[in-house]
């Protein structure tokens, strides 16, 4: 059955490989975003311990990502993770895999409707379950107008998230900014919040945009707040001295290595985990109150 | 040759009907004016040869008559009708082909390409209808070699050419493309003595077969041997316009060449042969 | 012998070596590369990025460029599905809606092209803009999210289905239609290109516009109907893409006008026009296919994907280059002997023909 | 009147009077557009595109693309900074390391295009591909994330900002020492163009490779010098945002190569080669910059922002091409008075100079 | 005119002393052979003529003594030394300047920018060093008009000129900055008879103040008047190599002509003048 096990993976753990499984990951990352990173990380450290031959992919776009998940099927690997953000878009590629008897797991995204592709189980928040949770918390400190950044134009997962805020902040305003590209990011958020005084929070999608809407605010001279989603470094270090309110974080590192973990387990014991229903990773705030502890854990690039 | 300029000359041109007519025609390029106030009559079964120095805008005068340019001020008349060309189309459509001094050819383009390029040879009548490749090919070869002209190979791009066969293409192709009006510019410019020979010809052949000439040159001799009528156009007026009785060879040659004159330079130069 | 010579002086020739080089590289380094099943996932790729290719060589032979080509796609597929889930009439009327509105932004590209002046690059650099744009903000408003709601319960759906998505399985793999389609698309331009009187005129126009005007080609309509060309695969691979997902994220297609000129070029168009071939940008389409999709299949680090991506591109380009300078075909001639290559030095147009 | 119309005649004045025009539009309908703040913010953005758009607009009159420009501002900060935090050492020698770094790419990128004769687009492609993939690999194989690491605590910090990312506030408004820069290398790029014999080296090379190869000029050295022009712009560019953010992500910088294109397009410089003005250029990616924040400035909706953008550069461009058209310019000459062009014939090139 | 070859010749050329010599030269491009086994020698104070038909490989002849191509047999030896050009610059810089028959301007850039291109005049050895732009037009505009050719605007593009006046750029920058050996492919053949005149003229001049000159022509007039060395190519191989003394006007235009001849084609499209 196992054809594919020649790849080799870097040390640590047991053997790669060793347990005779291969593991196709599939995203929709795009390349050298710090969030997929620790996604990776999780899934590479499962595949570690588990000794699974990992074959991780990537691409954002949808039908590319389907196309993904049909190579993984080709190569006849034994089990798939991927994330489900088009879940129209995937389901072909998805059932092409459940018919060749191989299993998916579903993460990230697609919460509602992974059951439904024929994925086992599901790792991960739900985006707009997440925006909504970052909306109610700042709509109780009185915010009336905040602004959230897309930076991925057309972004299915940005958007919910967006859209949660917005569902619990009716004043919420979304505007698009050049993610690749951080000087104009930070002239794009410096001309918004000159043009709309009333702006009094920014939402940020991701850590270096956070960043980015710091700088912004100080040429600015904006009094707006700011929270972001997903956490590194930097940010835990400016969570702490204050300039980032909060981070809303749905521990990526955990949803690539219950992925793989959960797959392995699958196919060893034929274990299910979550009981039919998702598992839920985040959404989890890191402020002030928390942040001591959990900033040595992102130095690691596990939280 | 003369067989193939009768084949496809229009069979209803009569000898001395006006086929082109300009009258005041003038040109200019933004500030730079080019061509002022031109008469001229191109009239079937003669050759007009427009002489003059360079940049005196013969050129232009023909690139007004086959469509290239839009005149800017007078008229110009085809076969009584006043018209103003839209594209160099419609003067084809007329039946008036013309030789480019810049030669208009697609460098990177196979030689019988560039000779059926606008004209080509179709099997059928629909949109994507095959284009008749082999005689394409075949009538191509021929015709360049009627000018004593053997490319080594006709599927070769038309830019690896030599100057005076990428020249023998374009006049090959005016030829026998050419129905009521033939123009050329400058066509024997690069070209050796017995291809000059081959061209002179053509154009008396297509004065035979009653087509109107335009013929532009800078040789007079060449101009004396073939042309009814000239006109020599200085800084783009017309300084002289005669018939071929009302000149000499010695007049239209010291005329060209303000006093200047092959004979005196050959003096001036003065070597023993 | 000389069958044989002949054979390597045909121009798409440099293009296939380089294809059959980088298909047995990786049919060499990654096992599971070797198999019916990924080399058919590899020609459905191909075949998407292909179909528009074509088109997007026959313009660029035709000396223009189309940047709006990737967003068309998207565009295309929008306007069908928003249409018809809008006002819930049946889906080939969308459909035909859609390709009309495709042939007119074709038609318009075009027409401001020839009729402006400016240089194809910025009026298509604005038609994507706007079409970009209009996509999400259009999608947005209609349906309240980034995406267009799935079609699959509307009337037509199988049928049109039928048309641009089918597929049917072979042993273990799975053909799609639209592999069919390409190859019919393919030899349609090819025949155009190399026989039809169209073919000539595309040639002119692109090697000389202004040469070919004055010899009676109609530039402006030539030039007009290699934009619509565009569109109108634009709106082909769109109604795939709608009929394989059912619903699509307005976002998409951008970026994709740029595969599609890479295709072109790795498979020997010239980037300034007059030259090129349908065989070569169909190749470039499936160098392009398999190098993106042997890396993963080969399991190679994803961090190093567009590195690895680079390399064989230009691998293959320098395989093609090696080829065609190896057979002194016509077009060697004027190749790179002696770089900077001086030949055709008359036509005033780079030399490179490779 | 004289001196008017003159002036009228100079090539860039098409593009200027563009430029204004889209500065006053935004003026009028986006109150906060109308202060000195405002105008900074825009000239620091159209600066950090503008200062690369200046090589890449060298580049395009000479003839060649550069496709890599883009990533190799995110690689000469990625060298430096992690270089010098991975060895401890003074921020100046990772600042040269990196220098030498570009240059080396730049150096390449030229050296192959005129040694292999292939286009420079395929050429820079795979540069851009790889350097992609470097940037991403190496980032993560050295820090272990996808970005840098913070410098700001190393030596040679603070000095190196002073020269790249300093800023100094002028009212309530805050100017950024990379438009001073910008001002230096385009007068320098103006006055090489139109002055120093190396500009009519450019000029030449773009215009027809091989009639300046016959006449003497150093084709292949004076290609080479512009791609090393343009990587060493980049480096300039990734200095400031390394000193400016103090980390870098591996993964941007994609897609700016577009931008520089579009900023040299926009500014009057033929895609061809051959043609074109530091100035215009400059204009160019002012008319980007206003653009592109002018619409922030006016709140429009965020959703619909491609398509403005899309529909006030074209404005940009028609507005461009008809004043050009208005002034009798040499340049005009050739221009599109009637559609499609035929002056120019004997080029052999498309007839199009705006 | 005289003065400005006088200024720039070589002073150390001592008339008759070999500048260029070609043994055996051979040039195929891909399958196709332009030229096999060609002997010719340059030298100075001498014109030598090169004559042929159309495709004879005149161009490709003096395409090897320039550097544009390289050679694929025999050897070319220059000033003694024997040499394979790897580029033009390598000729120029040994005092070899040339016509081409394909002009080699730049379309889009100034008169005067292409008439000093490659050898522009700086103000300094510095890289950026301004050039001196108002001498450089100046001496464009001064060496067009002792050609007889008054641009309306040294500014305009070189691509806006008349094919003639292109020609005449060409040839004046060539005359200007060869300093040893000057080669005309066909300078004649846009030029009005005045123009031809000058050209002529020049050439004289150039042989008189010892450089060594080769002249493409299609006009046995021409050649004769200036030449003192013929060279007949035919189909790529030499097929007459004469001193002026060895061959009279009318055996060079017989052969040339492969026995037509401009009195006998008068004869033959026989008219009344
Ligand atoms: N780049 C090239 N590739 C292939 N063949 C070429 C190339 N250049 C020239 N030839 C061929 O070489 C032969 C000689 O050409 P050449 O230009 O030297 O002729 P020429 O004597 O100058 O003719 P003309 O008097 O017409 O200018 C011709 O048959 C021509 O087709
Ligand atoms: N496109 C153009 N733009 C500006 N000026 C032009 C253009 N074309 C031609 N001219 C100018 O118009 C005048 C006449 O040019 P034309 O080409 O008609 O001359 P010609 O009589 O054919 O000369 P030749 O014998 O040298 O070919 C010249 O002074 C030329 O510089
Ligand atoms: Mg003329
Ligand atoms: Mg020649």
């Amino acid at each position: 059955k196992d054809d594919t096990k020649t790849d080799s993976d870097s040390g640590g753990g047991n053997a790669a490989g060793s347990s005779g499984y291969t593991v196709a990951f599939v995203t929709h990352e795009t390349p050298g975003d710090a969030f997929w990173d620790k996604v990776r990380a999780g899934a590479e450290q499962a595949a570690k311990d588990t000794g699974v031959s990992l074959k991780y992919s990537n691409d954002p776009d949808a039908t590319k990502q389907a196309q993904l998940i049909q190579s993984a099927v080709d190569a006849k690997v034994n089990g798939i993770a991927t994330t489900l953000v088009t879940p129209d878009a995937l389901a072909g590629a998805v059932k092409s895999a459940t018919t060749a008897g191989i299993p998916v797991v579903g993460l990230n995204a697609g919460i509602d409707q992974y059951q439904q592709l024929g994925a086992l189980m599901y790792f991960g928040s739900d985006e707009s379950l997440a925006g909504t949770s970052l909306g109610k918390r700042i709509a109780g400190q009185g915010v009336k107008h905040p602004l959230c950044v897309i930076h991925q134009t057309g972004s299915v997962s940005l958007e919910a998230r967006c859209a949660g805020v917005k569902s619990a902040v009716p004043g919420t305003e979304n505007i698009q900014v050049n993610g690749a590209d951080d000087s104009a990011v930070t002239t794009t958020l410096q001309a918004k919040l000159a043009q709309d005084k009333s702006i009094d929070y920014i939402v940020a999608l991701n850590a270096q945009v956070a960043l980015d809407a710091i700088n912004a605010k100080q040429q600015a001279s904006s009094q707006a707040k700011l929270a972001t989603f997903d956490l590194n470094t930097d940010i835990a270090k400016k969570i702490k001295d204050g300039s980032v309110e909060f981070a809303i974080d749905q521990q990526p590192y955990v949803q690539g290595y219950m992925s793989v973990t959960s797959l392995y387990l699958y196919l060893k014991n034929g274990n299910d985990i979550g009981g039919g229903k998702p598992v839920l990773t985040g959404p989890s705030f890191v402020d002030s109150a928390n942040i001591e502890k959990i900033l040595p854990f992102t130095e690691k690039n596990t939280r | 040759m003369t067989d193939t300029l009768a084949d496809h000359a229009d069979r209803g041109l009569r000898r001395g009907e006006p086929l082109v007519e300009l009258a005041g025609v003038g040109k200019s390029y933004g500030p730079i004016s080019a061509l002022r106030d031109v008469d001229l009559r191109v009239a079937a079964g003669e050759v007009t040869c427009v002489l003059g120095d360079n940049g005196a805008g013969k050129s232009t005068l023909i690139k007004i008559i086959s469509g290239l340019h839009p005149h800017s001020a007078g008229t110009l008349t085809v076969d009584g009708v006043a018209r103003s060309f839209g594209s160099p189309r419609e003067a084809l459509d007329l039946g008036i082909a013309t030789v480019y001094q810049d030669l208009a050819v697609v460098p990177l383009m196979e030689v019988w390409r560039n000779f059926f390029l606008g004209s080509e040879l179709v099997s059928g009548r629909y949109p994507l209808a095959g284009m008749r490749i082999r005689d394409m090919r075949r009538i191509a070869d021929e015709e360049l070699r009627k000018m004593g002209i053997a490319v080594s190979d006709i599927n070769q791009p038309i830019g690896t050419l030599s100057g005076g066969q990428r020249q023998c293409v374009a006049i090959a192709r005016a030829v026998y493309f050419g129905a009521r009006v033939l123009i050329l510019d400058e066509p024997t410019a690069a070209l050796g003595v017995k291809q000059s020979g081959v061209v002179l010809k053509y154009i008396a052949a297509a004065r035979d077969a009653g087509l109107g000439v335009v013929f532009i040159t800078h040789n007079p001799q060449h101009a004396y041997l073939v042309g009814d009528h000239f006109v020599i156009l200085k800084l783009g007026a017309a300084v002289l316009d005669a018939r071929r009785g009302e000149v000499t060879l010695a007049e239209l040659t010291t005329q060209m060449a303000g006093g200047d004159e092959l004979a005196e330079l050959a003096r001036e130069l003065d070597r023993p042969s | 012998m000389r069958r044989f010579l002949r054979l390597l002086a045909r121009p798409e020739t440099g293009a296939l070596v380089a294809a059959l080089v980088i298909f047995v590289f990786f049919l060499l380094v990654a096992p599971s590369f070797r198999s019916l099943a990924a080399f058919c996932t590899v020609l459905y790729q191909s075949s998407t990025i292909g179909i528009v290719a074509v088109g997007v060589g026959l313009l660029m032979i035709g000396g223009e460029f189309d940047l709006s080509a990737g967003v068309i796609t998207i565009s295309a597929g929008l306007v069908n599905s928003m249409f018809c889930w809008y006002l819930g009439v049946n889906l080939w009327a969308g459909a035909l809606l859609s390709l009309a509105f495709c042939l007119a932004v074709g038609f318009l590209n075009g027409w401001l092209v020839m009729r402006t002046g400016i240089p194809s690059f910025l009026i298509t650099l604005g038609t994507f803009f706007v079409l970009q744009g209009a996509n999400l903000g259009v999608t947005k408003l209609v349906t309240g999210s980034v995406s267009s709601r799935d079609i699959s319960a509307i009337d037509g759906f199988a049928s049109l289905r039928k048309v641009f998505a089918w597929s049917f399985p072979l042993g273990d793999a799975t053909v799609w239609i639209t592999v069919l389609w390409w190859a019919l698309f393919v030899v349609v331009a090819a025949w155009t290109l190399q026989r039809a009187r169209i073919g000539n005129w595309i040639y002119a126009v692109g090697g000389s516009a202004s040469s070919a005007r004055a010899v009676g080609v109609p530039v402006v309509r030539t030039k007009i109907g290699l934009f619509m060309t565009v569109s109108f695969l634009g709106w082909f691979v769109g109604m795939h893409l709608l009929y394989r997902f059912n619903t699509l994220q307005a976002g998409n297609g951008v970026g994709n006008e740029f595969l599609y000129i890479i295709a072109a070029v790795v498979g020997g168009t010239l980037l300034t026009g007059g030259f090129g071939n349908a065989f070569g940008v169909a190749i470039g389409a499936f160098i392009f296919g398999t190098t993106s999709l042997g890396i993963v299949y080969a399991g190679w680090d994803p961090n190093w994907f567009k590195a690895f991506l680079g390399v064989m591109l230009l691998l293959a380009v320098l395989v093609n280059t090696y080829v065609k300078r190896l057979s002194s075909s016509p077009a060697a001639f004027a190749s790179v002997a002696d770089p900077p290559a001086p030949a055709l030095a008359a036509s005033g147009k780079e030399s490179r023909r490779d």
